[in-house]
């Protein structure tokens, strides 16, 4: 199982850090007072536009126009990618198709056909869905940087065909689009108050993160981490892969699809521009950053990502640089992200006797391994070949002649 | 960069020859309504400053500067002469990108000593943005986005500078099928909002005039390698290739064109208006293209515009480009605005909209939607010998 | 003394899988570990060539601590493994692969280096027949002897063999054993770890038996074929 | 206690369906059948119409030298290969063309050579998605939390604990696979596959890497299982292991069925002797030294020799 | 009514297609010549290290500027007079040279930086994916801090309309003849360094086994850094190839070429020297066959719609094999 990428020197340390303790204290408290945290944190980020932040707000745009765009739309992407890549781990480089799916649908249906804007946001969500079911049946059974370049070409293939098609405004994109109708105090068709956006994308969060934790607790979300970890293992205890990733890949886009009409509605546009690959990237770059599958870290990471350049206007041209050098100096020192995923954090146990097996079957797969799958490379795991972990295990196949 | 300046210093020497030679009158705004601001100067109680909207940085920053710096201009002189005003300054960096622009433009609204706006530059980042100013009743003055339906929009606080599209694309067209009585044009654009619209309309215009569009490609602005493109208008054996987009896929498309053995002539629209494509083309390949635009690229075109290219150089530290003089005259037709007497958002709109304002480029008059009133000139410029060298009204 | 193992331990992450080992393998010895799986034997052995990282203790060839010396230093310095699973390139030809054996050395002049193969395709016939297919392409048993002849192209002074019988053919394993014995006469030390502990005890000089990271005992290879801790260690005590 | 639970939950009592148990379904004792099974890599045979078949309630011990094929029936069986001939009947029924997920769900579990887990969640967890292996609630049901959905759930919670129990490791629920030891994590997989309510379970050399303490346990767990009315197939190189547990063994050599009865009578079988020991050579060495072996072209269909880095040479001639 | 108007231009398509086979096919070959060395880059690494190197479209965008600064130190201004004969193959080789090594020595210090560090940890590939994709970022924009957003022009060294032979009808010009050759050679002594040196085999046996490898004494470290030179190197020759075809380049010129040559290199089958070269050159004639047939503005949907298409059926490229397993 030793690629080279890992097989030099290893140095694995327990990511003893901060982070690890509190979640271990936080896991240690009990129940009610973990919902009273919880309530009380989440009433908290409603309020955020409220309380007088002072220098945490951003200096050269509107803090409130910021909370919803980016960081709120970030957060609510980053948790989408993060079933696919985080929990299925299945690399995605085209996520902003479905951010675009989501735009585009509000933007025909809600500007060009007037439907109710609270008809246009489950249809469009329905609509991302399907368009993640529809470029996952034919290219799931690719596997790792394969399936990467393809959802890359997906993203760009959706950028590129709004772009062509006149129907839909080309380049123009579509301007005329529905808000969502006053609510009480809250009013949509006041472009001056970004705050109703933000408490209305805040309350889809919460909705999504719900439902999101419900299904990582049950039959689903151990079905997405055993294909994580193992898929033919997977396969072979009797999860259906093929229909559980779909609807990783499904479940992903219609959060997506959600943040799309979202933005969409806010921004009253929806133009090709919008929706470059840099997204995509940024995207996963805040899963990543925030601790991959887990879903507290990827909100932190979102926000992160989303919130620096907008603080650090100042610095304006040498943001995306400094942004580079961050994400590289963290991937050098805190690989596991900001707020890891708990089975990470260092667990303490008794002594053991290892055979030399051992390391061979986890450790070792653990740390060659491309956290998206096990196996992850060309060529290794078709049917028609053995079941070799190794995929360059000399004797792996009797093909090479 | 070097060049680019390199490139700009005759420019410059021209036009502070054109300064030396020019009357002594510093003043600016002479009209018949309003006094040119007076020696004794104007007071001002609350502090005010004119906000600029547009890229700073980024690759779309070089349009966004030159209309900065423009302004930025107007503003010095100003205070310089106004000791007892001070109007204050201030850039909001949208990098062009109208994801950006909302929360700059929200940011821009809650400062409420910002009464006016220069800008937004592009017409795309207006659509974000001008629903915000619309709404907040701040006024702009933008002396770039040339998207006709922007003033369709029923924004009230909405000033245009320039003739739009729908002025500049039937000229580029009559300019086409009269000066250069092409029979077969190829009409090309780079996909983006402002060249596909551009391109459009002259397409449209063509086709009405008589004169044949047999090939219409769209670019990709990313890529940079045309050779398809070029390939289908040697194909067709076109006599004038129209280009719609900026100036480095302009200068680009143009190189690969004349490589490939394509002998047509070559028009494009006030995007491609910049020394950057004669560079990006190649002095030799960028021989004798016409770009147009609704304004001149050298100020010195300008009646009122003599000195103004010395000064420009001498406040920022840069040669004045395309739209600079339309920035420096949208500032001065805001602070016209304050000098007489209007400080607040509403009342400076009441006066944009109705004033009528004498700046270096032109007559401002608005009509009721935001557009300019009265016929729009468009100007030509050509290559010649390596430099622009303005060729005159082609029309409007 | 050739090489020596001072209470080497190596980890994996956590685990501890080799717990304070100490070998010695003096010039011209065959010194076989046996023990059951997972006993530790490969895990010592590719601390030896230094593809895993010793967690303490020391490790010194011909006087000199090697303990920090990276892996392809080792193999110019003269400790050459034939590896678990044989390790062939499956994509080299069966020269290629053996010319991957001298790989460090600078005496890369043509004569020696045909001397040398003249050597191993003298040992291992079947591998001149085969010499310009590739090594994926080969039986189980020829991929052990391109392994083992690929070690020994880098004239090794001393020879780590991990569990050449592997997966092989009684008749095979014979072959493999006595080839073996035959390396050591002309005179290359030899460190085996096998599995096959009847063979492997007749063929060594000394062995040293491995449980659970830790070497519970250690005799002359002779004394230790009727030994009830070899039985007790390797054999399991079961089913008697 | 756990014994009791395993018990009632075993596939001979419980009524998962009309198919489950041995006295249903087919009504037959046969449980698995395989026909003429032939299994092609390149020109090599790794199986040549090998013909095999296990009653309900009975251990069948796999055996044969490394690369004889023994791992190969088991990816035929689970689907990870498709047989290039022949057929495997399932309580009567072909599945040679059921995906490998739906033959988990007809009843047909497996461990691995290596240990596979799912190394980043929790003992617990690893086994929770065997036992949802036979449960049905998806993403409508676990979002909204259906009545199903939370019987399943609390089922699989459950069920999951009694069988770290049953394995002896439920102290170990909540850790990660990964950090495990490896006796552990061998048995945490037994309890995974177990947990599929299998109403056959293969057993890839669950004893590699045990000392003979821990052979010993596995032994009597092994029993404990059959007890309880799962079907076991085993492969397994410890001789004594297979042949004090199985009620029959089945001999493989060179991807072909060499002999099938019981343990006696295998080890008493000339043919099993010589492929075991190898035909007497030149050298005499050959028949005191016990490792068994294969020749090497038939380890391309397996490649035993690398993918399995234990489990070999284990002396046969003490069973 | 639609599908007549897209059958319609697509019958024009049809026609320029086959009016203009051979110009479509050797500007297609030119810059799919160019995808192909950097393509080269992709899969080396990826072959050793399993790894998408997504900064080494700033390798190749750094070769430019090195090109670039070789014309300026020889002291040519875009409106230089051009040079024949002996004196242009000297400033070729001479930019030629410098784009290399500048692009190489990159490569290395981009390896020692960016992932090197997370090697030694162990880290996981997907956090090494993302220090690529930081690494990227930075580098671009340390360019466009350091030499602002613009085109930069490189002059032109010869009369690149010259006509060389003509080709069924088209003229074939000397830039273009110049680009396949060059690049079909570079490639050629490529694939003949990693067949037949020992450092090359010392490459493909870290590809292959890497264990094994360490076993036979070769430095591992060594030949990462020695994977990262050659496909620096390679970058090098087609950023200068690049120059000569196009004459701009500025920040982000890399990224979009990047693109498509990881596009070509997993076309072709990453890990694969063989594939890479034959994905560039079927990317880049299929890009241009497509935008004759459906226009231009769909290339890019074309060249990835191409991918997944092939991908579907051959889930490993069209030469799938790895690095490792290339056949001597």
């Amino acid at each position: 199982m030793s690629t080279v990428w890992a097989s030099v020197r290893l140095r694995r340390r327990g990511p003893l850090g901060i982070s690890s303790s509190l979640q271990g204290a936080w896991t240690g408290l009990p129940r009610a007072a973990r919902y009273t945290i919880g309530t009380v944190g989440v009433a908290l980020l409603y309020l955020l536009p409220e309380i007088p932040l002072g220098l945490i707000e951003t200096q050269g745009t509107k803090w409130e126009s910021v909370l919803f765009f980016p960081i709120l739309i970030y957060v609510m992407m980053a948790i989408g990618l993060n079933i696919v890549v985080g929990r299925t781990g299945m690399l995605d480089l085209g996520f902003v198709a479905f951010f675009a799916i989501g735009a585009y649908a509000t933007a025909v249906l809600g500007g060009l056909h007037d439907w109710n804007w609270w008809l246009v946001l489950p249809t469009g969500i329905a609509l991302a869905m399907a368009a993640g079911a529809i470029l996952g049946t034919p290219t799931l059974r690719l596997r790792g940087d394969y399936l990467a370049i393809v959802t890359l070409g997906f993203g760009e293939i959706i950028r590129l065909t709004a772009n062509n098609t006149e129907s839909i405004g080309g380049p123009r994109g579509i301007s005329d689009i529905p808000v969502p109708p006053n609510v009480g105090g809250l009013e949509f068709d006041n472009v001056l108050d970004d705050r109703p956006f933000y408490w209305l994308g805040l309350t889809l969060v919460v909705l999504i993160v719900f439902i999101v934790r419900r299904l990582e607790r049950s039959r689903v979300g151990r079905a997405w981490t055993a294909i994580r970890e193992d898929e033919d293992a997977a396969e072979l205890m009797g999860v259906p892969t093929f229909t559980f990733k779909l609807w990783a890949f499904a479940m992903g886009a219609g959060i997506g699809g959600a943040g799309g009409t979202l933005y969409a509605s806010q921004h009253r546009l929806a133009s090709p521009g919008t929706f470059q690959l840099i997204l995509s990237i940024l995207f996963l770059a805040a899963v990543v950053l925030g601790g991959s599958g887990n879903l507290v870290g990827v909100i932190v990471g979102a926000a992160m990502i989303a919130y620096l350049p907008e603080r650090f206007r100042g610095f304006e041209d040498k943001r995306v640089m400094l942004f580079g050098i961050a994400l590289v100096v963290m991937m050098i020192f805190r690989p596991q992200g900001l707020i890891p995923s708990r089975r990470r954090a260092a667990e303490l146990e008794d002594p053991v006797t290892p055979p030399e097996m051992a390391d061979v079957s986890t450790s070792s797969q653990e740390l060659a391994g491309y956290e998206l799958g096990e196996v992850f490379g060309p060529g290794t795991v078709s049917l028609d070949k053995p079941f070799a972990p190794d995929p360059r295990s000399p004797a792996g196949d009797g093909d090479h002649g | 960069m070097k060049k680019w300046f390199r490139l700009l210093v005759p420019i410059a020497a021209v036009a502070l020859l054109a300064a030396a030679c020019g009357d002594d009158d510093d003043d600016v705004a002479t009209t018949d309504e309003t006094a040119a601001p007076a020696a004794a100067g104007v007071v001002c109680a609350d502090p005010l400053t004119i906000a600029f909207f547009g890229a700073q940085t980024g690759d779309a920053a070089n349009l966004g500067l030159n209309e900065s710096r423009g302004a930025e201009l107007a503003i010095n002189e100003f205070n310089a002469a106004n000791p007892a005003c001070q109007i204050g300054y201030k850039a909001f960096d949208s990098q062009g990108n109208p994801d950006n622009a909302p929360a700059l433009a929200q940011q821009a609204v809650d400062e409420a000593a910002i009464v006016a706006i220069v800008g937004p530059a592009f017409s795309g980042e207006s659509r974000t943005a001008n629903p915000i100013f619309e709404a907040a009743g701040l006024p702009i003055v933008t002396p770039s986005a040339s998207a006709p339906d922007l003033s369709t929009l029923g924004w009230t606080i909405f000033h245009r500078l320039i003739a739009n599209d729908d002025s500049q694309g039937p000229a580029i067209a009559a300019h086409i099928a009269g000066e250069l009585a092409a029979a077969k044009v190829a009409v090309i654009d780079d996909n983006s909002e402002y060249g596909l619209s551009l391109a459009e309309i002259v397409a449209g215009e063509l086709e009405a005039a008589g004169v044949e569009v047999t090939v219409t490609d769209h670019v990709d602005p990313a890529s940079q390698d045309f050779s398809a493109t070029v390939t289908k208008v040697k194909d067709a054996g076109v006599d004038v290739v129209m280009y719609g987009g900026y100036y480095a896929e302009a200068g680009r498309l143009r190189k690969q064109l004349v490589d490939g053995g394509v002998t047509a002539g070559f028009i494009s629209g006030d995007g491609s208006l910049d020394p950057g494509f004669i560079e990006a083309a190649g002095a030799e390949a960028a021989e004798g293209a016409i770009l147009t635009a609704a304004a001149f690229f050298s100020p010195d075109g300008y009646t009122g515009g003599a000195d103004f290219g010395a000064k420009f150089l001498a406040d920022s530290g840069s040669a004045p480009g395309l739209y600079s003089a339309e920035g420096y005259d949208g500032a001065n037709l805001i602070l016209a605005a304050i000098t007489a007497g209007n400080t607040t958002r509403e009342a400076i709109n009441t006066f944009l909209s109705t004033a009528s304002f004498q700046g270096i480029t032109k007559t401002f008059k608005f009509l009721p939607n935001g557009e300019l009133d009265g016929p729009a000139a468009i100007y030509a410029t050509v290559v010649e010998g390596g430099v622009l060298v303005g060729a005159g009204q082609i029309g409007g | 003394m050739l090489l020596e193992l001072d209470d080497v331990h190596v980890h994996y992450g956590k685990i501890e899988a080799v717990k304070g080992v100490s070998v010695t393998v003096d010039e011209g010895e065959v010194v076989t570990l046996i023990g059951a799986n997972g006993a530790g034997k490969t895990t010592t052995l590719k601390a030896v060539s230094g593809v895993r990282n010793v967690t303490g203790g020391r490790i010194l060839f011909e006087g000199a601590d090697i303990t920090k010396v990276a892996p392809h230093r080792r193999v110019e310095m003269g400790i050459c493994q034939a590896p678990e699973g044989r390790g062939i390139f499956p994509g080299m030809t069966v020269l290629e692969n053996l010319e991957m054996g001298c790989y460090t050395r600078k005496d890369r002049k043509t004569g020696i280096k045909a001397r040398d193969l003249e050597r191993v395709y003298g040992l291992f016939p079947r591998l001149a027949e085969r010499r310009t297919q590739s090594g994926g392409t080969l039986s189980g048993g020829e991929q052990q002897m391109l392994a083992i002849g690929r070690a020994l192209m880098a004239r090794p002074k001393v020879l780590l063999l991990d569990e050449p019988s592997m997966g092989l053919a009684p008749k095979l394993i014979a072959q493999i054993f006595q080839i073996i014995t035959e390396i050591s006469r002309q005179g290359t030390t030899i460190l085996l770890v096998e599995q096959n502990a009847q063979q492997a005890l007749r063929r060594a000089d000394r062995a040293y038996i491995l449980e659970s990271g830790r070497v519970v005992k250690s005799a002359a290879a002779g004394d230790l074929l009727n030994d009830d801790t070899v039985r007790q260690a390797y054999l399991g005590g079961l089913g008697h | 206690m756990a014994e009791a639970t395993i018990l009632s939950d075993s596939p001979s009592v419980a009524s998962a369906g009309p198919e489950s148990g041995p006295e249903s379904g087919s009504g037959s004792q046969r449980l698995l059948e395989l026909r003429h099974l032939t299994m092609r890599f390149g020109g090599v045979h790794a199986l040549n119409k090998v013909d095999l078949h296990i009653d309900r309630g009975e251990i069948l011990g796999l055996i044969g030298p490394n690369g004889a094929g023994k791992t190969t029936v088991f990816n035929v069986i689970t689907g990870v290969y498709d047989p290039s001939g022949g057929d495997v009947l399932f309580e009567g029924r072909s599945i040679v063309k059921r995906k490998r997920y739906q033959r988990t769900k007809l009843g047909i579990a497996r461990t691995f050579q290596n240990v596979r887990l799912f190394s980043e969640m929790s003992a617990l967890e690893n086994v929770m998605v065997g036992v949802d292996a036979q449960h049905h609630s998806s993403v409508g049901g676990a979002i909204l939390r259906l009545g199903r959905q939370r019987r399943e759930e609390r089922e699989a919670h459950e069920r999951g604990m009694e069988l770290l129990e049953f394995m002896g490791i439920a102290r170990r629920a909540h850790q990660t696979a990964r950090n495990l030891p490896y006796g552990d994590q061998r048995r945490l997989e037994i309890a995974r596959a177990m947990a599929t309510r299998p109403k056959l379970l293969l057993l890839d050399e669950p004893a590699a890497g045990f000392n003979p303490a821990e052979k010993a346990d596995l032994m009597s767990l092994i029993g404990r299982i059959r007890d309880d009315g799962y079907t076991v197939l085993l492969i397994e190189h410890d001789m004594s292991l297979v042949m004090g547990i199985s009620d029959r063994v089945a001999v493989l050599d060179f991807g072909e069925k060499i002999a099938d009865g019981s343990p006696a009578s295998v080890q008493a079988d000339q043919r099993v002797i010589e492929a075991y020991l190898g035909v007497p050579s030149d050298d005499e060495d050959l028949l005191a030294s016990t490792g068994p072996g294969a020749p090497g072209d038939a380890e391309h269909a397996e490649h035993a020799e690398h993918a399995e880095p234990v489990g070999r040479a284990e002396p046969a001639g003490e069973g | 009514m639609i599908a007549t108007v897209v059958l319609a231009s697509l019958s024009e398509g049809a026609r320029l297609l086959r009016d203009n086979f051979w110009d479509y096919t050797v500007t297609g070959a030119t810059i799919g010549a160019i995808y192909s060395l950097v393509a080269l880059g992709y899969t080396l690494v990826y072959g050793v290290l399993r790894l998408i190197n997504f900064a080494h479209s700033e390798i190749f965008m750094i070769g430019t500027f090195g090109a670039l600064y070789a014309t300026q130190w020889l002291g040519f201004d875009p409106g230089d007079p051009k040079k024949t004969g002996i004196a242009l193959i000297g400033v070729l080789l001479f930019c030629l040279v410098i784009a290399m090594a500048v692009s190489g020595a990159s490569a290395v210090v981009l390896e020692r930086i960016a992932y090197r560090p997370l090697r030694r940890r162990g880290s996981t590939r997907l956090a090494a994916l993302i220090s690529a994709i930081g690494a990227s970022f930075a580098i671009s924009e340390a360019f466009a801090l350091w030499r602002g957003r613009n085109f930069e022009q490189f002059p032109r060294l010869f009369d690149k309309t010259h006509t060389v032979f003509t080709l069924f009808g088209y003229d074939v010009r000397a830039d273009q003849v110049l680009i396949i050759l060059s690049a079909l050679f570079m490639m050629v002594a490529l694939d003949q360094f990693v067949r037949r040196t020992r450092l090359g085999r010392g490459v493909r046996a870290v590809a292959q086994n890497s264990e094994t490898a360490q076993l036979m004494g070769v430095n591992i470290d060594r030949v990462i850094v020695l994977t990262f030179l050659l496909g620096g190197l390679m970058a090098g020759g087609a950023a200068l190839l690049d120059m000569v075809f196009l004459e701009q380049t500025r920040y982000n010129i890399g990224f979009i070429l990047g693109v498509k040559a990881f596009t070509a290199a997993v076309l072709g089958g990453i890990g694969n020297l063989r594939g890479a070269l034959l994905g560039g050159f079927v990317l880049g004639l299929v890009e241009n066959y497509g935008s004759a047939l459906f226009g231009t503005q769909w290339k890019d949907v074309i060249s990835f719609t191409l991918l997944v298409a092939v991908l579907m059926f051959r889930p490993t490229g069209l030469l799938g094999e790895s690095l490792g397993k290339a056949r001597a």
